[in-house]
């Protein structure tokens, strides 16, 4: 999808690797980080922490009204109904994608994301292409992930910059009426969440 | 502070590079300097944030994500005094040329469960200050000029632009670089909307608006 | 096109680097460098400003000045068609293979004749085109808040802001990327004056005015 | 006076040498440019256009109050008048410092001069840190070049990009009554003629 600009330091990462290693060392060393708190962490962004998460809220909510009213009018702790809260989701709020109405979300300052439903970010959210872009021209973005919207839908561009964090509500699919909560969570895609897809 | 991290707007930056099925962390380094940069308990003098903001735009630009956290980290902790620049380039220098040895491991429960404690803190606004919001859900409002040499959330591109205010939200530490020997503000944190046309003129793509959360130092009424 | 050089008003490129004695070049390259833009005699398809705007970011802001000349007239040319990739790789191979070769000399005094012709011809505004200008000297404007992806001279610090015109200048050629398939316009060109306060808020220093020229369609009645 | 960001690319400066010397090889052999015509416009900049052009129009300029007066109100007829100009010259203004004004010249687009009379510009005036700041903070930058303005004296600041020129006329300094315009001119400095200078 076009080239990444992260390739200007492509040839410095074994520099980052030892320089990781070195500031791993001193904070060890000072007694300021232990290695166990490095393991777990990583551990839980690559296993507990992740768009399994959202999708878990995104299917709860599809399946439940009146979660999902909950859910609409108090992001933060219909989320937390579910044990997800933390660090880049202090407060939260949802948005409902609808035939009228797209949502897509960005930070265009940094790379902020709610971390307790999405995980990290993908490096295409991290990148200048899309931070640079999604806010002046939306529709050519999304067109470029595949997904063209007609001009009578609005499109609303989120830039989180505060301690606001947003996830979207996608539009549940034609044709999933019968499945469970668990069936639906297995639907709901990231990038669905942030806004750059349809399901 | 106006620096090449604010580029909502901007052209040049070509297609958006896409990866099937990425993986969380592309290297292992990735994960631990994420790692160390949010679990070790020393704060960043001004900011994590701002501390990425302040780096040389060609090597902001030239830098991976992690890089840029691992440059804020280090550069905190060598001006906390944590350790110094002589004790870093040692450590650099003594992992390159010994590239099959490991940072030393130690184990510790007491570290590790407030780590997994703040992970998962909730975290509320602030509560309410003396003075009331000034603003209401359907204020028009205009965002400031205004160009801080500290940080700030305010982007450039909605800066001097009119909006309506979309929702008010508690009140929230602003983020923002304080003047020299105040504390951060406390301030009412409002939604703004902002239509594309204001924003971009004759080049906005139609039936687009823009959501942006603004701290009430950030607004003016508008005129 | 709101790229990277379009950069006046950013923070965080430190101090202005400052050379006693400083030569006209750095290095005979420069020189060639500079020569070849400027006299070879095919134009840079958009235009040299454009092409080297087009640069990626992170390129346009390591690579030198005359390293941006040289990727403007070389990109030119290989776009134009007058050589291909292969063969300038091919040259390139050379050069770095034989790094005591020089490129051939040629004498041509018909060329030399024109060269010289042209670095001193006097370049006199457009004529006047039929509609007068619409504005004079004293009327309050708005400069626009345009975000053209093409090049433009209207620089991003000053759109969306109040000026005053200060002096009306003939008609000039406009430099902007015109439509697909239009001739660049030719327009009445003014000085606008902007107070600081106007283009900085709070931040501006005192005293201090701002003198840019702007094209008519730059333009717009204040409200 | 702090670091130059070209610094980037310090290391490639040999590849630039060989991708210039790969660019004329093909110029001179596609027959569009000779080596004379680079030898002799290298020639010129380095010995012929440059600040001493500038020197001699405001060394004139301070001695002959009916050319200061031409050069003020028509500077590019004034300045031709002393053989100078062609490229990046097509239309010169002429800006008068005094007591109460000092004027400042940048491009902040890329890097627009005047050719004719000051020659190539200096890396400094095509620094980004000049770019970017001259037009935010002049009186700051100008302490940086050693000249401190009072509050009282205006400060304009010119963004020269369209096809318009500019050379700022400096004050004549004091004590210089006596001396010829030959004399005058080895006072005149490029930086002055830009604006980050006083005489």
């Amino acid at each position: 999808m076009g080239h990444d600009h992260d390739h200007h330091h492509a040839h410095s990462s074994a520099d980052a690797e030892i320089r990781a290693k070195a500031l791993e060392s001193l904070l060890i060393e000072k007694g300021l980080i232990s290695t166990d708190v490095i393991d777990e962490i990583v551990r839980q962004y690559e296993e507990d922490i992740g768009p399994m998460n959202g999708a878990r809220v995104v299917a709860r909510a599809w399946s439940d009204p009146s979660y999902k009213k909950w859910l609409l009018e108090d992001g933060t702790a219909a989320i937390a109904d579910m044990g997800y809260s933390g660090k880049e989701g202090a407060k939260m709020v949802v948005l409902e994608n609808s035939p009228s109405t797209h949502n897509v979300v960005v930070c265009t300052l940094c790379s902020c994301y709610p971390w307790p439903v999405l995980g990290l970010p993908p490096n295409w959210y991290k990148s200048y292409a899309y931070r640079s872009r999604v806010v002046r021209e939306p529709r050519k973005v999304l067109s470029e992930f595949g997904l063209e919207l007609d001009e009578s839908v609005e499109v609303r561009v989120w830039d989180s910059n505060s301690e606001i964090r947003y996830l979207v509500l996608p539009e549940r699919p034609e044709g999933t009426d019968g499945l469970s909560a668990d069936e639906l969570t297995k639907l709901v895609s990231r990038d669905s969440m942030i806004g750059v897809a349809k399901l | 502070m106006n620096s090449i991290h604010d580029m909502g707007g901007m052209h040049g930056f070509g297609k958006i590079p896409y990866e099937e099925n990425e993986p969380v962390f592309h290297a292992a380094w990735e994960g631990r300097v994420y790692a160390m940069a949010m679990y070790t308990p020393v704060g960043v003098p001004g900011g994590f944030r701002y501390m990425i903001e302040k780096m040389d735009p060609a090597d902001y630009l030239s830098a991976s994500y992690y890089e840029k956290w691992m440059h804020a980290r280090t550069q905190g902790l060598l001006e906390k005094g944590i350790f110094t620049q002589q004790e870093l380039e040692a450590k650099i220098k003594y992992f390159a040329e010994h590239q099959d040895e490991q940072p030393p491991v130690v184990q510790d429960a007491e570290k590790l469960e407030r780590a997994l404690q703040s992970l998962v803190k909730q975290q509320p606004p602030d509560p309410a200050q003396p003075n009331p919001p000034k603003f209401k859900a359907g204020d028009m409002i205009r965002a400031k000029n205004m160009h801080p040499v500290g940080h700030t959330r305010l982007p450039r591109y909605c800066r001097g632009k009119l909006g309506v205010v979309d929702h008010y939200y508690d009140y929230w530490r602003v983020d923002d670089t304080p003047p020299a020997g105040e504390e951060h503000a406390i301030e009412p944190l409002y939604r703004i909307k902002f239509e594309a046309r204001e924003l971009w003129g004759d080049e906005a793509e139609p039936n687009q608006v823009l959501y942006i959360d603004m701290f009430e130092s950030y607004l003016e009424t508008s005129v």
